[in-house]
């Protein structure tokens, strides 16, 4: 089957702060993206669980964004922004995708 | 009957006792947990309840001169009450302006649920209250914020508003749940509540059990993760600044000439210290404030203080000033 | 109580205002959601309700030979109505055939919320219906896939259906809760009623409150999502074919003889639209069209018209041809 | 009332079809199914309300005696049957030591829904029973997992007992809460239960339907994806066992002089098998047994038996041994 | 420790397909795979979220599927029969896994 | 953007046992990852879903953790004690990550 290269960008980032972020995706032209619930973790910031949680305050969210080698850049930038003061992790990964017209 | 009988009568009801279990299972590290999605689930009841009671108690007893100017009282409160927090905390504490600044966003805004409990210890007293006295919460919710930005400003650490956050702070889920099912009691009064009753009205003290179970599971694991961030200052300002929130809203209380129960949830309201709305805010305008001061004190110091103690004092301190 | 009465008197019911709030802090961008959990919770509890009173009135009433006409006339409704859609679609719009088939297929289903809110109108306005109306919606659901797959086999666009694919149609969840409860509802009749009026009986109305507040949020942010799409011939479709889908229903009704309720309750049948078990089939036998349009169509035009205007005028009309 | 009488009214309660609803749904491969947060949260309900109820029951009889006597016994009960189910199990199967101490382990320790199921049978016999069988069903939750892990260790292959593993076991999410509801249901009395009667007492009947609807579709997933494990003697095994236990119950309820009714619900409880607890002790202690032996066995075939036959059954003998 | 090499294939399909898609491929042989859920995403047909929806029409799954490397093409010409006119996103990276021969 | 490499592991692992794995990964000097919820899977013990489903039996977690790559080792023994005798899945990916100065 036919493959083409490709970069999955993890970004795990606060709730609060996805529409920021998403919202500074799509600005910069990603509009593919795919958003995980999360459900706990740990970090500088000490461990925290969703468990009987209310508030949005204190969770977070694990987007995938699968972009053509050359809009990374772009992606990167526009995330940063995005994370730049706040807690969470970006991490870029090499892949290959079925179907390359589609990204 | 006595402080003393009332304050065990509360510390025996089933509310406090269901809290106490969470409290006690979550520090005795039980895998004990309610799911978000249920949890979510009874605050979105509670609120849509609490504001359906409210609006219909207005429409029965008819507007009021005095909603407004507890409406401004409460306004002014939230906006008044983090500058005495942050005072109050740059005495007690080591506290950063920065993180002083956002426990006080905390203490000016309100707890929905310490709110709730409050109604019910005036129930269980016989007493009532106006049932604008929800709006008056609603209204409490997000000035304290405002006030907080503004502390850090001046320090020159703050982050600009930005349009998106005030639509998040003005709209954000308990606000709009809150006054949302308020004006639909109002518009329907004592016949909508009628055809729902069934639902927020009897089961209400049942489902405010599990909730409270659930707050004591989330304030336990908060404690056990957050042991080190408690020294004497911060626990003594959490304990302190709620009496000093009671009493601004005893003053607010007694200057709009409300009844004892009225000023004892103005008192509530004052005394009480946000753990919803309040840090999803924070986390968006001042993000290097760290979360487990503001949350470990707000919901693990002062909620459970409130709850236990502080209701059966407010009440008692209440009657007194109302002679009611 | 004249026509306008009784559309204002709906109009400001509990459960319109709470779709009304849902829908208002939806498109005010408010973050207010309900956890996906909570509304399945909801919906399957309403669904069970539903089905299991309507099988307690069957089971009391004792059987009745107009219930297998009934069933006959709501199946061929079914299949009938889609190709009405699809012509008035193909004049009113310039969608392709294969979208024009989808939407189709929503509009010869049925909403089974929409329906309950019927029998809310029917209570209210003091007139009974018929238990086995419940199954008739519940054999309304899925014919209609059926005619749009057809008129789009021919077309030569569409895919064979699967067995997967019928199963998925058939057992989907909502027949399955509706008739199963239906069926409970009738072996155990009114002593099963009596050992669960207070969880499926009494609390009703003010979960279908909260269900709205749900599918209000869900609606308006599926109208900001989809504005584009919302062309004017489309929306006319959305305003027309309820109209014409509750003129079908109250021909059925009248056929069969059904009293003021029952003929009020074919019409909503007929003029409603499915946004849950239709958009799940069309994703799998029809992948290749909108889903922003069928949905928006469905739940954001069709629902809340119904569900405002049309079950008021869908009385007033089944009162007037049956003289109840 | 015969025990054919008994059997037939017992087979078509609600709690009963709504189980065989989620059965039949699953077999079909219906995609109905029950989010996950909502069985939990249903559970938790059920904990919560069957606790408090039985807390409250012992407020208001007082203490008793036989309390001691019951508690002890049931953890002898609970103890001893794992060794009753291995023999048996050595007999009519061809199981490991380790798949069979895994599955021993189950039928030692209790399930709760079965427990309250039993209660329902008996009010609709018009029979009471002590409050504090709730405390005995928790104290009969764990001790059986330590007489499996002996087992297991007798036979060489089982892992030390952690410290973090009798926190799990002793402090899990069921223990904790019926416990703690029963002591707080003791502490509040009637007083208490007046409070949140709305919540815990009206509803429990529909809320345990659902619940058996989800369990329903639970265990009818199992036993399809677990067809090739249930052997005729597994099979006969799942029937037998309850018989045993219940047997051992009817012996210490007589020893104890219990009544009818708690006579009956001691024989639930030796009869019943756990299928929340001990499953999640087994993947941490005995990772090397299978688990779709012991789910299917406890949940798709014991605990269907129980709760159509067996409950009959055991209401019958425990009457005929009590002459209550 | 030691690692052996293998591929991570992770699939993002609409939530009707995944029963398709997971017997496809148990039948094509690949019988271990993790569901993830998925609380929303953007992609050429919007953006969307699984917020209060009742309809399982509008909601997305990943399937994540670790397999040896002679494995890869039997998983994708099975997953690409199921995917073909649906929307979603297949994507494969290199991975490295321990205890091998459970794959 | 400047981006440095990485290590992602992804540890497919029974829900009793997340607790079990978490502190074991704290104690090995691993203190950030992040916790996903898994909704169903399939392996040699067969398939299941959490579907309705109340006892943490049968479900499982992914847990992620993205660490320099001279932490790699000492995360795969911590995680192996863990894992050992129980279901379940570790994967390493490379990977290239922002901000390095959080890992
Ligand atoms: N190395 C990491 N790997 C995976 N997730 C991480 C890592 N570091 C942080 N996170 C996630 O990001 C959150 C905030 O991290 P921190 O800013 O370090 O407190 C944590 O709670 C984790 O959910
Ligand atoms: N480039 C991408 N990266 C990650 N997820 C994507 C991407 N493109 C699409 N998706 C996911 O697949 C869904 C359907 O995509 P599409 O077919 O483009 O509408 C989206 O809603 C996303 O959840
Ligand atoms: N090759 C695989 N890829 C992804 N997940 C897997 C794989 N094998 C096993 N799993 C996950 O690990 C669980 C236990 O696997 P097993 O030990 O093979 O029964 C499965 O139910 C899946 O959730
Ligand atoms: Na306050
Ligand atoms: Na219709
Ligand atoms: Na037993």
């Amino acid at each position: 089957m036919q493959t083409h290269p490709a970069k999955r960008v993890e970004i795990i980032i606060e709730a609060m702060m996805e529409r920021r972020l998403t919202d500074a995706l799509v600005k910069a032209g990603v509009t593919g993206f795919t958003v995980l619930p999360v459900q706990g973790g740990s970090g500088r910031s000490g461990q925290w669980s969703r468990a009987g949680q209310v508030s949005r305050a204190g969770g977070m969210r694990a987007v995938v964004c699968i972009v053509r080698e050359e809009a990374l850049d772009t992606l990167l930038d526009a995330a940063f922004t995005v994370v730049e003061r706040h807690i969470g992790v970006v991490c870029v990964t090499d892949c290959q995708v079925l179907r390359a017209e589609r990204f | 009957m006595s402080l003393l009988d009332l304050a065990l009568g509360n510390l025996l009801s089933p509310i406090i006792l269901s809290f106490a279990l969470g409290l006690a299972a979550a520090l005795a590290r039980s895998e004990l947990t309610i799911p978000e999605a249920v949890a979510k689930g009874m605050s979105i009841y509670l609120l849509f309840a609490i504001g359906f009671k409210g609006g219909v108690a207005v429409n029965v007893a008819g507007l009021d001169a005095r909603l407004v100017g507890a409406l401004v009282a409460g306004a002014v409160l939230s906006f008044a009450l983090p500058f005495a927090a942050f005072s109050l905390l740059r005495v007690l504490t080591r506290l950063s302006p920065l993180d002083a600044a956002a426990v006080a966003a905390h203490y000016g805004s309100i707890s929905i649920v310490t709110f709730v409990a409050g109604t019910s210890v005036l129930e269980a007293a016989g007493l009532t209250s106006d049932g604008w006295m929800v709006a008056v919460a609603a209204v409490m919710e997000a000035p304290a914020i405002l006030s907080a930005l503004w502390l850090v400003a001046r320090s020159g650490q703050g982050r600009g508003m930005d349009a998106d956050l005030w639509r998040e702070i003005l709209l954000n889920g308990s606000i709009v749940l809150l006054v949302g099912s308020f004006v639909i009691g109002w518009i329907t009064g004592q016949d909508g509540l009628d055809r729902i009753a069934a639902f927020i009205v009897s089961p209400f003290q049942g489902v405010l059990c599990l909730f409270l179970l659930d707050m004591g599971l989330v304030a336990g694991r908060g404690l056990r993760e957050a042991r080190g961030v408690l020294r004497p200052g911060l626990l003594a300002f959490g304990l302190v600044m709620p009496l000093v929130g009671s009493a601004a809203g005893a003053v607010a209380g007694l200057l709009l000439g409300l009844g004892a129960g009225s000023t004892m949830l103005f008192m509530v309201l004052g005394a009480s210290a946000s753990y919803i709305a309040v840090p999803a805010a924070m986390r968006v305008a001042l993000p290097e404030a760290n979360p487990s001061i503001y949350l470990t004190l707000s919901l693990g110091v002062t909620f459970p203080f409130n709850l236990t103690l502080g209701l059966p004092i407010y009440l008692a301190v209440s009657r007194m000033l109302t002679g009611g």
